[in-house]
């Protein structure tokens, strides 16, 4: 996390940072950097700024590369980093960063290149249920999943799905999508495209992943899943 | 003192000496391989000399509705039959269907709870074999699903 | 060497409800490894149990029994301070003895 | 998880197996099925082997581990488990029960910490790790949990602990809190402790070491926070890294007073 110091900080916590700042990504280094904290913390707490320093630095010198997976999947974007700082604050970001965020998150949408939105639900059920891909036991040639049943209810016949998200059994008949097709159903249809590019276009802090954005799912896998929620005949609406 | 096991394993002995001169059935091992081989239910029985089972409300299987995983799923089968000589313990969808066989002497209970793999849901199926080769049973459907987020 | 076992037998009434873990592998002969090369099959075939030295259970197993095997069962006439012992062999011919007083 | 056959049988299965039976009786015959391994737990196995590995003498020094200062001085091993992770003078460090135990086969024992923290999990000296975290954690079985947060070094890593367990990052944004966040949650039909708290007696940090049905291992919380960094798409944590520590302060000191029910048996 890389939030910038306040000016509101102690000296004391200043100082700590610099000695952050000074040390290098090693394992001396966040020794150094705690015992630092130590000589802030005997009156009190280092700040908040400067804890958010010393975390970035036990994360730094904590993980590696395994696999496919490479350390810098942490360097993450503004919008993870200013969710994370509210999250660990425990208030919700302000209104005004919050649109700001999810404008910035819009603009990312790739909307279907041809045109067409709704794929296959056949193939949008099975990538719902695949929770593969990406971890470093997964291989650089394992087909990703989408792990839509980890979260959310679909068909009604699978009984193992999640409760993280809201159920999304019948999304396309409560919604009254009976043809996808049919201009009234447009505005529903990209909505519901973007919502699985980029959750974070609508709700900057979704605990959603962005499929499209983050390259987990390809165009076609998304237009699959789009046809799994509002395709009339997907089981999704039965 | 002669067990039986040591009777099986002196009948054993003569039998891999007869087995070189080709005389001498397979059957007579302790460890019936071919039982433990069989794909289906009635084919384990077969191989153990025992007859077409019959359900039996005498005897009981228990076992869950629905096994988190099928790495481990616990199976108990009792019988309150007289005489009874062999419990099995199998699972009918498995490669092979059965998991267990168990000699009832008169020092144990005809009672035995193990753990099977199951690799698909499935019935599961107590048997109690008798010393004149009558074979009862019952059976319960375990149904085997992940329970985790299937990464 | 294999792991010892842990043997429980504790006695109700008339009875003892003897309860057994093992520590072992059981390779079933299905399973494939990370190369994709099958792991052979790799069991205990074989489980005996003896009362004061009296064989009072014997089984037979297949693969797919789960790994780190459990067997409960109950053996009659046992008593505080009786010497519970269980064998068993796998298919490597590989054998673990291991005694319990029963409670 | 699922590299085995039986594995992708089930894979199989929840993919297309047509379930009729109603969501709620699932439920309950999960939770019997849970219930019905309860009694004989495979971990008894590796908490014997543990208890055996702390009297025998072992590593370059030929040294039992018996003289190991798990917190409340040397060879106390009862109540330890339950006020772990702690700092430690010697050490100047906080560490969790499996890093503290790496550091006496260390001293004690003359073993190369360094290398064993290398060691992939169930291999080696690993082995010998779980085993006697089993063991420990088993001798606190039923106690409280109680960590000290006394020293200023055990607070600073309370709050780096809790800003690791909100860090959403890696290509599905996921942090700790995505899944251990709320209340009555479920992952699939695995339900979710919300770890932001006290998730309560015998859940979440106060039940591993536990016995893993699914592959028949035996994790410790290394393992555990390892392989939920796994599933986060996160990078590898090393064994016994600050972060791991930091972690685990967090969701012990959320814990406080939560009777520890480890070593568990779990999915």
């Amino acid at each position: 996390m890389k939030t910038p110091p306040t000016p509101r900080r102690s000296r004391l916590a200043a100082r700590a940072i610099s000695a952050i700042r000074a040390a290098v990504a090693s394992r001396a280094a966040v020794v150094a950097a705690v015992a630092a904290f130590t000589m802030v913390g005997c009156a009190s707490l280092p700040g908040s700024a400067a804890l958010d320093q010393l975390t970035d630095r036990i994360v730094k010198a904590s993980f590696r590369d395994e696999g496919i997976v490479k350390s810098r999947v942490l360097d993450t974007d503004e919008t993870n980093r200013l969710c994370s700082a509210a999250d660990v604050a425990g208030k919700p970001l302000d209104e005004a960063t919050a649109r700001r965020l999810e404008e910035l998150n819009l603009k990312t949408i790739q909307w279907p290149s041809d045109g067409k939105y709704l794929g296959d639900w056949k193939e949008g059920e099975k990538i719902a249920q695949n929770g593969r891909g990406l971890t470093w036991s997964d291989d650089a040639k394992t087909v990703n999943g989408g792990n839509c049943y980890n979260c959310h209810q679909l068909d009604k016949k699978e009984i193992s799905f999640g409760t993280i998200g809201p159920s999304l059994y019948n999304y396309g008949k409560i919604r009254g999508v009976t043809d996808p097709a049919n201009p009234d159903a447009k505005l529903m249809v990209e909505y519901t495209w973007g919502r699985i590019w980029n959750s974070k276009a609508y709700n900057a802090c979704s605990n959603m992943p962005r499929a499209g954005h983050m390259g987990i799912l390809n165009e076609q896998q998304v237009r699959d899943l789009v046809a799994l929620l509002l395709d009339p005949q997907s089981p999704v609406n039965q | 003192m002669q067990t039986r096991r040591d009777l099986l394993k002196r009948s054993a002995i003569v039998a891999g000496l007869l087995a070189g001169t080709g005389l001498f059935p397979q059957y007579a091992l302790a460890y019936n391989k071919g039982a433990f081989e069989a794909k289906s239910v009635a084919d384990v029985l077969k191989a153990l000399g025992a007859g077409a089972p019959t359900e039996s409300k005498e005897v009981t299987i228990s076992g869950p509705d629905i096994a988190e995983n099928g790495a481990v799923v616990p199976l108990t089968a009792s019988t309150t039959i007289a005489g009874v000589k062999q419990m099995l313990i199998l699972v009918e969808k498995n490669p092979a269907a059965l998991v267990a066989r168990y000699d009832v002497t008169d020092s144990v209970e005809a009672n035995f709870a193990t753990r099977s793999k199951m690799g698909q849901s499935s019935d599961v199926y107590a048997v109690a074999i008798t010393a004149d080769g009558k074979a009862f049973f019952a059976k319960k459907e375990v149904k085997v699903t992940l329970g985790g987020c299937g990464g | 060497m294999a792991d010892p076992m842990r043997i429980r037998a504790q006695v109700s009434g008339d009875k003892a409800t003897v309860r057994v873990l093992m520590s072992h592998e059981m390779e079933s002969g299905q399973r494939k490894d990370a190369a994709g090369n099958t792991v052979p099959a790799w069991f205990i075939q074989e489980v005996t149990a003896s009362l004061n030295g009296k064989v009072v259970l014997s089984a037979d197993w297949g693969p797919a029994v789960s790994k780190n095997p459990f067997l409960q069962f109950t053996v009659k006439g046992a008593k505080a301070g009786d010497k519970l012992a269980v064998t068993w062999k796998d298919t490597k011919g590989e054998t673990r003895t291991d005694e319990a007083t029963v409670s | 998880m699922l590299r085995s056959i039986v594995g992708a049988a089930l894979l199989l299965l929840a993919c297309t197996a047509p379930a009729v039976w109603a969501q709620k009786t699932a439920v309950q015959s999960i939770e019997e099925y849970r219930a019905m391994l309860q009694d004989g737990n495979p971990a008894d196995l590796f908490e014997a082997k543990g208890e055996d590995l702390w009297k025998q003498q072992r590593g370059p020094k030929a040294a039992t581990l018996e003289r190991c200062d798990l917190g409340k001085g040397a060879g106390v091993v009862k109540g330890a488990f339950t006020e772990l992770p702690r700092f430690f003078a010697d050490t100047q460090r906080v560490q969790d029960l499996e890093s503290r135990l790496l550091s006496c086969m260390e001293t004690l024992q003359g073993f190369n910490a360094a290398e064993i923290a290398k060691t992939p999990f169930d291999k080696g000296e690993q082995k010998t790790l779980t085993a006697l975290a089993t063991w420990i954690a088993a001798e606190s079985k039923g106690m409280k949990f109680n960590l000290s947060q006394a020293h200023p070094e055990e607070r600073t890593f309370y709050e780096v602990g809790k800003r690791l367990f909100f860090q959403r990052a890696g290509p599905h944004d996921f942090a700790c809190a995505t899944c251990h966040g709320q209340d009555e949650k479920r992952i699939r039909l695995q339900d979710l402790p919300n770890l932001t708290k006290n998730p309560g007696d015998g859940v979440g940090f106060a039940a591993w070491p536990a016995y893993r049905v699914s592959n028949g291992q035996m994790w410790g919380m290394q393992q555990r926070l390892n392989d939920c960094y796994r599933q986060q798409r996160f990078p590898y944590p090393g064994f016994g890294s600050d972060a791991t520590i930091a972690l685990s302060v967090y969701l012990g000191v959320n814990s406080q007073g939560s009777v520890s029910v480890a070593p568990a048996i779990k999915r």
